[in-house]
């Protein structure tokens, strides 16, 4: 089960542009690889990230088999109001792997 | 005169089918290789494109990281029959692992013989947890070497080669120097006689394993140094031997003696 | 130089590529054990070597490029382990370039090249024991192609 | 506790000899390599058709990419983070990859217009990224990167 992680400075002063850093452990399974009886391995990868503060969308990614595994994405956001940060990352499979932090503006 | 001697080797070189490319930026009296040097030998780190370097000083962005927090959890997390984990021996590792990876492979007076990290590791969990060994290469026995070891960072290679260890040594030092393989070629043959020089355009570093396990940018993965022995084994078309063998903890320990005196770098990020 | 030699050769290369990995270990020698001569300077093979077809052993199955810069300006990044063999054919006979493709070791035991026509190997990984880098037809294009490079 | 994982990966690479380029040959086993065209159209449907400009774009990128499987990147759009004014999206596409599209980034107007990520690279290539702005104009950068053909590991 990939156990996502993020860094940023939890607390911060209003107007601060933080560097929000992320990653996730996952093989990005391409589909472009084959396995050892020449068959192509079906893709599995992460295909889409996103980040919201308050539920609203602060940030997010398409991501295709061209991204390498364990994916870490950065950016950058503003600081404007304290809340939740939520983060969560899209499988193939279905599956949602999420992180939430507090984010406190001063 | 200089000038058309120059144009003549230009000529030369694209004649000949362009040779290998620059090289990673390497001053050996920048300070910030002061840690990556001892003496004459050089870790991987100085081999390393800049990008690569920068990979692995960033805590965070190294890739092993992730590894490093599952051992830290799993650190505490008891298991086995007896239901105790390494914490409840060991205390906190910060404290009471620091030294120990640095170390390894090592004599042990229980097991009879050299044994790596992962080995003692094994060993702790059927001696004293009552629990299962780690499959070698699996991710929570990556992860516990990779966050053992860590807390080794900064101090040297340090690995007893004398009294009950010498024949181990001597074992390693043998399949360092033997050929092997369709290719012909000892570990020596890339990595004493031509580290430096380049094989198509990859530059062959002195195959210095104080960074161990490392995460790989070809494997996109943490993996340990018997991983990366068989891989070695593989491209030069020799049969390798399994994950954990006597041939391989052998090798690691001359390994180790060869990267003496370098700084344990674990968690490394290498190409 | 009996003309037995080389069809024992040639069969025996058939039979590595019929027979396959599987059994190498139960092959036939060659009928005349000289052909492992590591000094041996004669033609493997009745067939005379194919420079052009040697040219994509070079780039392909010998991996020359790995270690040796050639004029070979469509493959990118030679490597430089070994000296530029962009003349190697004005130095020596094709006679001495066998010898060295064989088996370097005759002339420097502690070379990194390897020896391509050479069925001893220690430890070669499971499927290829018996068998060697090159076969000798290969080895043949390959010096055909070497002594082209003046 | 001795267990053989060094995988099915790297047998093909073996197979070849040394030098054979294992790693691209691993990771992207032959599928026929996208197009100058095929990168265009895709990044006309990104764009909205807007044809991109060059500028505004900073690619930064290894020179050299020491394994093609991981090679980290980061995009700088020299463009305010402004409502008026902001970059609403960045494209990055590697042309010579079996597809072209590698990952999209959508962005707000907050922080600065900058990201961070990594990518695997079958070849030597260049990498392309397309900004779009909230204006609806695209701009673009571009860079060339060297992948290594491995001897041994790739």
């Amino acid at each position: 089960m990939p156990t996502p992680k993020v860094k940023f400075n939890e607390t911060a002063a209003k107007g601060e542009i933080l560097e929000i850093k992320t990653m996730i452990d996952h093989d990005m399974e391409s589909g472009q690889r084959k396995d050892k009886d020449g068959k192509l391995i079906p893709r599995k990868i992460v295909n889409k990230f996103i980040c919201t503060l308050n539920g609203k969308e602060l940030f997010h990614a398409e991501m295709h088999g061209a991204v390498s595994a364990n994916p870490a994405t950065n950016f950058f956001i503003t600081a404007t109001e304290s809340g939740t940060m939520e983060f969560k990352w899209f499988d193939d499979d279905g599956s949602v792997y999420a992180i939430s932090r507090q984010l406190t503006v001063n | 005169m200089k000038t058309s001697l120059i144009a003549l080797a230009a000529l030369f070189v694209a004649l000949a089918g362009s040779a290998a490319q620059a090289d990673p930026p390497f001053d050996p009296k920048d300070p910030k290789m002061a840690p990556y040097i001892s003496g004459d030998k050089r870790s991987g780190y100085t081999f390393a494109e800049p990008e690569t370097r920068a990979m692995q000083d960033d805590e965070f962005l190294n890739p092993a990281s992730l590894w490093v927090e599952k051992g830290e959890a799993l650190w505490t997390k008891p298991d086995g029959k007896a239901n105790r984990s390494c914490s409840s021996c060991h205390g906190k590792a910060e404290d009471n692992m620091k030294g120990v990876g640095s170390v390894y492979p090592k004599y042990d007076i229980h097991a009879g013989t050299v044994i790596n990290l992962e080995q003692r590791i094994n060993m702790c969990r059927e001696k004293h947890m009552a629990a299962t060994p780690w499959k070698y290469e699996s991710e929570p026995l990556l992860a516990m070497t990779t966050f053992v070891k860590m807390q080794s960072r900064g101090m040297p290679v340090q690995v007893q080669i004398d009294g009950p260890a010498v024949s181990y040594f001597e074992n390693g030092r043998r399949f360092y120097y033997e050929r092997r393989g369709m290719n012909d070629l000892a570990c020596k043959h890339c990595h004493e006689d031509n580290w430096g020089n380049h094989v198509r355009t990859e530059l062959l570093s002195q195959g210095m394993t104080n960074g161990f396990p490392t995460y790989r940018l070809k494997w996109q993965k943490l993996g340990s140094l018997h991983r990366r022995l068989a891989g070695c084994n593989e491209e030069i078309r020799a049969e390798p031997y399994p994950l954990g063998s006597r041939e391989y903890v052998d090798l690691e320990l001359y390994l180790a003696w060869r990267a003496q005196g370098l700084q344990v770098e674990t968690p490394s990020v290498r190409k | 130089m009996g003309t037995s030699l080389p069809r024992a050769v040639l069969a025996l290369a058939l039979t590595v590529a019929v027979v396959g990995a599987a059994d190498a270990a139960q092959r036939k020698k060659p009928a005349d054990p000289s052909i492992w001569e590591p000094t041996r300077r004669a033609p493997l093979t009745e067939v005379k070597g194919d420079p052009v077809r040697g040219r994509v052993i070079v780039i392909k199955k010998g991996s020359c490029l790995t270690c040796h810069v050639m004029p070979i300006p469509e493959e990118a990044d030679h490597g430089d382990i070994g000296p530029p063999l962009a003349t190697v054919g004005s130095r020596y006979t094709p006679a001495e370039l066998r010898m060295r493709v064989v088996d370097p070791k005759v002339l420097n035991p502690d070379t990194i090249m390897p020896s391509f026509y050479k069925s001893t190997l220690n430890r070669v990984a499971k499927g290829l024991e018996g068998t060697t880098f090159l076969e000798a037809q290969e080895v043949e294009d390959v010096v055909a192609y070497l002594s082209t490079l003046k | 506790m001795s267990q053989d994982v060094n995988s099915d990966l790297s047998r093909r690479g073996v197979l070849l000899g040394m030098g054979a380029g294992a790693a691209a040959l691993a990771l992207m086993p032959s599928v026929a390599h996208a197009t100058r065209e095929e990168a265009n159209d895709a990044f006309a449907k990104l764009t909205g058709g807007a044809k991109p400009q060059a500028g505004k774009v900073t690619l930064k990128l290894p020179e050299i990419a020491e394994n093609g499987n991981t090679v980290p990147f980061t995009v700088v759009v020299d463009n305010p983070m402004t409502e008026a004014n902001y970059v609403k999206a960045i494209h990055v596409m590697a042309e010579g990859n079996p597809a072209p599209g590698v990952v999209s980034y959508f962005l707000q107007p907050t922080g600065k217009a900058e990201v961070y990520g990594r990518m695997r690279l079958a070849k030597t290539q260049d990498v392309r990224a397309v900004a779009v702005l909230s204006d609806g104009s695209a701009w673009e950068g571009k860079k060339e990167v060297k992948v290594t053909i491995g001897g041994c590991g790739g």
